[in-house]
């Protein structure tokens, strides 16, 4: 075409004006912390998970989620979940349902046969794990994954330590729990049952151990001095729990009485209920709300007909029966008696009153130092002898298998960096992606899908699982409901609404670019980017 | 074949056998007949593949013909008068963008006050838009000029009005050769626009042109219209050799040679004053008549030449540039620069006046004789202008001009009974 | 060169007579030029026409200011504007009128005129009666073509059937050719 | 809702894109190939709202049309700012010819694709063309070819970018100006300061009244409608409208990162309700989601920051309220209401 001069011009031609140079403020891609990986103890990427199984492929989904937890189908059965509590999306509607899809995807690759993949490279180190409960499987795991040689000395008959001899059934089955320690050991972990370290320094040195880490669980009920006639029956929650595992099942008679208020003191009377007792009453000093134990928890065991007895203390167990005293709250929240008394009938009081961890092991290893009925370690994990590394209930903290799992992982990336004469240092940790940050107006109202519980009945009568998992049509609508706080999910706005097309699309997975020749730092994109993924920073002057 | 029709009907059929695509219509008189008969040709089937659009204002017709000639379509429209004032803007924007777009403006004065006879202040008014203007002379040279129109806008991808006079070739009733199909095909080839607007080559039109490059715009503008000076008489030859007459051209000698006197004018005034010449030239006198038939592009070197051996000029012009007088006549000057000629302006035929042999003969022997004022005003009412002026001079609010006029020349009168 | 003004009312084909008169002449090899007195007269208004008829090209654009022959179309007129102006002695008149000139109280007017180129015919009549309405330009024109010799009725008949077609040209060549008779009977009764 | 034909995730919903669709569902701003009608290095301002819209609408339109567009502008900030010599931003045929005329100069392009198609044997054309402009050459200057354009229902998509005054020349009054506003030819002094409160100019009811095959109202901040609904309206024939509001942050004295934000903001209080009408009668609305006073709209904008001053215009404030309350019972814009606005509707339905 023989064009006119200036009058009409060549398609495309304003490339040839870098609008970039209008720009003070300059977007950036970031990743933001979101709270739901900020709240987790066994520090996982739920975010970075639920990204993959929102879209379907729960095995990519897993195998991220097991980068941090090799245990997802108990995590999604016993886990707190604080994820939750701290996730966005519970400001708008209702928390993402981590916990139920983590199940869904242990479940998943348990029925799919998922396995561990081998550690790349040998190291020739041998690490000894003493427990075998989440905390000792959590380092074996992560240890082995480095390479290294790993054999686990569990005092018990069978592996899981608190999993299995304080979580009743009903709430993680066993044959889950089998399988996923299976699923560790498969890597090539050793596993030595009914073996119980008595020298841990002989042990090590005999068989030539490059590091120890310990993981011994609190499986000593705590006791309390409560007058008591000889032939009353007192029971203690642990071995109640624990035997539930053997061959004999505990007798408990008709009405049992329950001494305490946390998780455990829960699990044993809704144990009781199944087990066939008529009454199983909780009796506990302070009000609900002043209870431990997890609100769901008390919720299903008072469904299940455990019944509550707050402000109350025993002050002496008879035969039959015992006494207990009333108690009041004072200004500041404290129990204190009150001098009324009452009677209740009971056949058999069982104690949860809290545990302690055995550390007989560690008799004659110097260097070491103790708070409160456990070991103290460093950030690293390791406690004052070099190479002795320690973590869940036996060094201070709360004694969730979480906090367990979390254990560890760091106990073992420590251990790592240890046997390789350096020190590992936590990646820093990012700005959290705060509600505040989000456009939520993008997401789309959805409230969180429920799982499926157990009919009362069967609960009362039975150990079967109570609450059920989520299929793959509702894992994957929760999965969908992340708002994948201050990570890019490509969700393609900053692409559309730049008015200057200054957004490089770079293709599935491989999300965006800006580009700067034209981008005039309006901004427009971080505004609307829902998740909270870009920032503006101030252009070098 | 010869036809004795009506001068709008004989357009009408002269543009439909340059086969336009898209006609954009509007009514104003005087051109409202060309319209109307092309508006049944195309009902009828009678013009295929065309495009007949009955748009809300001259500004719409003149916007629709830029769209449809932009993406590629011959197109044509016409107009007069008030019609060519409200489409002005986009007037300019059509010779701006280079779209060879044909209009005929049926000549007609401008208002207030409101006059619907002939005169040229309605395209004198758009000398300076940038088409080219072509005056018609007859209603034959009317036809003839469309379909010449029509080559000379696509060769030079510019528009180009066609003006003839309102009512007096429009509404006439007169002989014309109207010419075959294949005639015309064999003249006008297919459109070939020289930019298009079109999904498949795609650009940009219309940019916006800042002081760096507007002059050139501007003077590239000028030398394309310079282009058609030589274009004109090409195509008019063209022409001859197909239809075997000559019509259009730039300018139209007429007893020239010996000419002391010589009168310019444009359109159809030419026919009574070259009677009135043939007239006067039986009394022995040396006059001839120039008639310019391009005035944009403004013949400067063919007025000249012609012009060489006239003593004084008359530019007899339907139009008033208030305020200076003479539009035709200031050109005319300028194309005379630096040669000794007197030169007289004589305004006439001022919304339909009619312009006669006896008044033209008046003052013809007036400026024969060095006897006519430098800007004269053919059969002007003097009586009339010095009451009003007086009017004027006594009373602050002396009322309208033409409800004064019509006051004084009284009721129409008669002499029977 | 011929020059004929027409004279009338909107509405009753004044400018359609003008130009069928120049197609008949254009039908016989000649050259004519037809145009109205451009105004934006309505129905009723005083209308002007006018046809000129040469042998070679036309190219006067002045109005007919001294015409050869006077159509006229409608005789209220006469009363109020000058339709006589500028006619010469040697002019031709045909008057739409069933009374005559007489009764019309020009008698004292015609004696400046050749009283065999004055010719009246009810022609308002002649088109009520053929197409049913007040067309009297056609008839008029038949009318004109006796008077004047100037066309023939056969050149009349075809102007008019390029204009109309169908029963209206039929009507309308009934009309013209009775006005044609009777112009061409009194013409000869006036030189009798 | 307006349009939401995809049962969409529960993430990224009313965002541009979604990973987890199928590509067919995928708004055409999503997409890699996407035709970017408007190009990079145009002269618009930070956070434009018009060069946005301009972007969305045409590549929607380029899609829907598989490529076989003209678009016509009229003078005024898009053409200005997308084709200043020697550059254009454009990708498509596109022409600048005037202010007032772009409907007109559409209709010729129509009309000249139309008589291309005939001569090639083809009842339909297969180019087809979308005229342009903002507020000023839409609702006043060019208000007299848009009617005609209408009215004769030639084969044109006209495109208004409401953002509301003259920014082009440097923020004077349209009549689509809102009440009270600040320009620079209705300043916020005096008794009445700002905009007069007039009866204002809906051109979308007044194109409604021409009984026209198709009319929309869109936003920015909606893409997938209005994707929807210039598809919507490019598979149709004939003299169809949309209406797109368009954020000026310079207009307006708004962050130019809170271009999209005010958009949905203006549809979110009901001061711009966003529906879609065909042959004069409203067949779908896009109901309000989260009912926002129109404080929050007006807050961000200082050309409304006189009412807002230390003796807050409670008065006019509630007349703003007003307004938006009438537009939500006229539009049905909250939950189950229905519409009952409309105009004959032509026999062509």
């Amino acid at each position: 075409m023989n064009k006119p001069f200036a009058i009409t011009l060549n398609v495309g031609s304003s490339l040839a004006n870098k609008t970039g140079s209008w720009r003070s403020f300059r977007p950036a891609y970031v990743n933001r912390l979101p709270p739901c990986n900020n709240a987790c103890p066994a520090g996982e990427d739920t975010q970075g998970w639920l990204f993959h199984a929102e879209s379907g492929d729960y095995e990519a989904a897993w195998r991220h989620l097991t980068e941090a937890n090799p245990m997802p189908a108990v995590m999604g059965r016993v886990c707190y979940h604080p994820c939750e509590g701290a996730c966005n999306r519970g400001q708008l509607d209702s928390a993402v349902g981590i916990n139920s899809v983590e199940r869904f995807l242990g479940d998943e690759a348990i029925k799919q046969g998922w396995k561990f993949a081998a550690p790349a490279a040998e190291t020739g180190k041998r690490i000894l794990v003493v427990g075998a409960g989440p905390s000792g499987l959590s380092a074996a795991y992560q240890l082995r994954r480095m390479g290294h040689q790993v054999v686990i000395f569990e005092a018990g008959p069978l592996a899981g330590g608190m999993m299995r001899f304080g979580i009743p059934k009903y709430r993680l089955p066993r044959e889950v729990l089998d399988a996923e320690v299976q699923r560790i050991l498969d890597m090539g972990v050793e596993m030595r049952l009914n073996t119980k370290v008595e020298d841990l320094l002989k042990t090590m040195k005999e068989e030539k151990f490059d590091a120890a880490f310990l993981a011994v669980g609190a499986h000593i009920a705590k006791r309390t001095a409560i007058p008591a006639a000889e032939s009353a029956k007192i029971l203690d929650a642990v071995s109640v729990l624990r035997s539930m595992e053997g061959e004999d099942k505990p007798m408990l008679g008709r009405r049992v009485v329950v001494y305490g208020g946390g998780n455990t003191a829960i699990d044993v009377a809704r144990t009781a209920k199944r087990l066939g007792a008529e009454e199983a009453i909780i009796v506990y000093r302070r009000t609900r709300d002043k209870m431990p134990a997890h609100d769901f928890e008390v919720e299903e065991a008072l469904q299940e007909g455990v019944m509550m007895r707050w402000l109350s203390t025993i002050k002496q167990v008879g035969e039959g029966a015992i006494q207990v005293e009333k108690m009041e709250l004072d200004e500041n929240g404290k129990p204190v008696p009150t001098g009324e008394f009452d009677t209740l009938e009971a056949d058999s009081v069982i104690l949860a009153l809290g545990q302690d961890v055995d550390l007989g092991l560690l008799n004659g290893v110097p260097d070491l130092s103790f708070e409160d009925g456990v070991v103290k370690v460093g950030e690293n994990m390791m406690t004052g002898y070099p190479g002795i590394f320690a973590g869940g209930d036996m060094v201070p903290s709360d004694r969730t298998v979480t906090v367990g799992v979390g254990h560890g992982k760091l106990a073992a990336r420590h251990i790592n960096a240890w046997l390789a004469g350096t020190t590992y240092v936590k990646p820093p940790k990012k700005e959290l992606a705060t509600f505040e940050k989000l456009n939520t107006w993008y997401y789309t109202d959805a409230d969180k899908t429920v799982r499926p519980m157990l009919d009362i009945i069967r609960r009362q009568s039975t150990f079967d699982e109570v609450q059920g998992g989520l299929n793959e049509d509702n894992a994957l609508f929760e999965a969908r409901r992340c708002l994948s706080c201050g990570n890019c999910f490509e969700c393609d706005n900053c692409y559309g609404v730049c008015p200057d097309n200054a957004v490089i699309k770079l293709g599935p997975g491989k999300k965006f670019e800006f580009n700067y020749d034209y981008c005039k730092g309006c901004g427009v994109c971080v505004e609307e980017c829902p998740c909270g993924a870009i920032k503006m920073e101030a252009e070098a002057s | 074949m010869l036809k004795q029709c009506e001068g709008s009907h004989a357009v009408a059929e002269a543009v439909a056998l340059s086969r336009p695509e898209v006609i954009c219509a509007y009514p104003i008189s005087p051109q409202t007949h060309i319209v109307e008969g092309l508006g049944e040709m195309v009902k009828a089937g009678e013009i295929k593949d065309c495009e007949y659009i009955n748009v809300e204002s001259e500004f719409a017709a003149m916007s629709v013909a830029i769209g449809s000639s932009a993406a590629g379509a011959r197109t044509y429209t016409a107009t007069a008068s008030q019609g060519l004032l409200f489409m002005v803007e986009a007037v300019y924007n059509a010779s701006g963008l280079g779209l060879p777009i044909v209009m005929t403006v049926a000549n007609r004065a401008i208002g207030a006050p409101i006059n619907i006879w002939n005169d040229h202040s309605d395209s004198m008014s758009q000398r300076d838009c940038g088409w080219i203007q072509i005056f018609a002379e007859t209603n034959q040279e009317a036809a003839d000029l469309h379909i010449q129109a029509f080559k000379l806008a696509e060769e030079l991808s510019l528009p180009v009005m066609v003006c003839m006079d309102g009512f007096i070739l429009t509404h006439a009733y007169e002989r014309v050769d109207i010419p075959t199909q294949e005639q015309v095909d064999k003249f006008l080839p297919p459109y070939s626009p020289r930019q298009i607007l079109d999904p498949a080559a795609p650009v940009s039109i219309g940019a916006m042109v800042g002081p760096e490059a507007f002059s050139e715009v501007r003077y590239l503008a000028h030398a394309k219209q310079m282009q058609a000076l030589e274009l004109i008489p090409k195509i008019s030859k063209e022409f001859e050799e197909i239809f075997g007459r000559n019509s259009g051209g730039l300018v139209r000698p007429y007893m020239l040679e010996d000419a002391e006197t010589v009168v310019i004018a444009l359109g159809s005034v030419l026919g009574t004053i070259k009677d009135t010449i043939d007239e006067m030239r039986a009394d022995g006198i040396s006059i001839g008549v120039l008639g310019i038939n391009s005035f944009r592009p403004f013949p400067v070197s063919a007025i000249r030449r012609a012009l060489s051996h006239a003593k004084r000029i008359v530019v007899l012009e339907k139009s008033l540039a208030v305020g200076i007088g003479g539009i035709v006549a200031t050109d005319v000057r300028m194309a005379l620069d630096g040669l000794d000629k007197r030169i007289y302006t004589v305004v006439a035929g001022l919304g339909g006046r009619n312009i006669t042999r006896s008044s033209l003969h008046r003052v013809f022997r007036m400026a024969m004789h060095d006897q006519l004022e430098a800007l004269h005003f053919l059969d002007l009412d003097w009586n009339i202008v010095n009451k009003e002026v007086d009017r004027e001079r006594t009373t602050r609010r002396s009322g309208p001009i033409a409800e004064n006029i019509l006051r004084d020349l009284g009721q129409t009168k008669s002499n029977v009974g | 060169m011929f020059q004929v003004r027409i004279h009338g009312r909107g509405g009753q084909g004044v400018v359609t007579g003008a130009e069928m008169l120049s197609i008949a002449a254009f039908l016989e090899g000649r050259h004519a030029q037809a145009f109205p007195s451009f105004g934006s007269e309505r129905t009723g208004a005083p209308v002007v026409a006018f046809c000129r008829i040469a042998d070679k090209e036309i190219r006067l654009r002045e109005p007919v200011m001294e015409p050869d022959a006077l159509i006229i179309q409608d005789a209220t007129l006469l009363h109020q504007i000058d339709v006589f102006a500028g006619l010469s002695p040697n002019g031709y008149v045909v008057l739409n009128t069933n009374r005559s000139f007489e009764e019309l109280g020009l008698g004292e007017l015609f004696k400046r005129f050749r009283p065999e180129r004055l010719i009246t015919v009810s022609a308002t009549d002649l088109s009520f009666k053929y197409v049913n309405r007040n067309a009297p330009n056609v008839p008029m024109l038949g009318a004109f073509a006796a008077a004047s010799g100037l066309i023939s009725l056969k050149s009349v008949e075809a102007a008019i059937r390029e204009k109309f077609s169908g029963k209206v040209a039929e009507g309308n060549i009934a009309a013209a050719t009775e006005a044609y008779n009777i112009a061409l009977a009194a013409k000869e009764a006036a030189h009798a | 809702m307006g349009h939401q034909d995809v049962k969409f995730y529960q993430t990224g919903t009313f965002t541009v894109g979604n990973r987890l669709l199928p590509p067919e569902q995928r708004s055409v701003q999503s997409e890699i190939e996407r035709t970017n009608s408007l190009n990079s290095g145009h002269r618009a301002c930070q956070g434009c709202g018009e060069a946005l819209g301009a972007r969305y609408a045409i590549d929607a339109a380029m899609r829907a049309t598989g490529n076989q567009l003209i678009a016509v502008n009229a003078t005024g900030c898009l053409e200005v700012f997308s084709t200043p010599y020697p550059e254009t931003s454009w990708q498509i045929p596109w022409i600048h010819s005037l202010f007032g005329n772009a409907a007109a100069v559409a209709t010729g392009v129509a009309a000249a694709a139309k008589i291309r198609a005939q001569k090639a044997g083809k009842p339909l054309a297969e180019t087809r063309v979308i005229a342009q402009g903002g507020d000023g050459g839409t609702t006043d200057i060019g208000f007299g070819c848009l009617s005609g354009m209408f009215e004769r229902n030639d084969d044109v998509l006209y495109i208004c970018y409401d953002n509301q005054a003259y920014m082009n020349t440097g923020v004077q009054r349209s009549s689509a100006t809102p009440p009270a506003a600040r320009t620079a030819t209705t300043m916020p002094v005096g008794e009445h300061p700002g905009n007069e409160w007039g009866q204002g100019k809906n051109v979308p009811l007044i194109a409604m009244a021409h009984g026209i095959p198709y009319v929309a109202t869109a936003s920015v901040s909606d893409l997938r409608d209005l994707e929807y609904k210039v598809t919507k309206a490019m598979n149709m024939r004939g003299a169809r409208y949309i209406h797109i509001f368009v954020p000026c942050p310079l207009g307006w004295g708004s962050a130019s990162c809170d271009t999209i934000k005010l958009a949905r903001l203006a549809k979110e209080t009901g001061l711009f309700p966003v529906f879609e009408a065909e042959y004069g009668e409203v067949t779908n609305v896009s109901k309000i989601r989260q009912k926002q006073p129109v404080e929050a709209y007006l807050r961000l904008q200082r050309r409304f920051a006189h009412l807002f001053g230390k003796t807050p215009q409670l008065e006019l404030i509630a007349r703003f309220q007003a307004m938006a309350d009438q537009n939500i019972r006229k539009f049905g814009l909250l939950g189950e209401d229905k519409a009952t606005v409309g105009f004959p509707g032509s026999e062509h339905k």
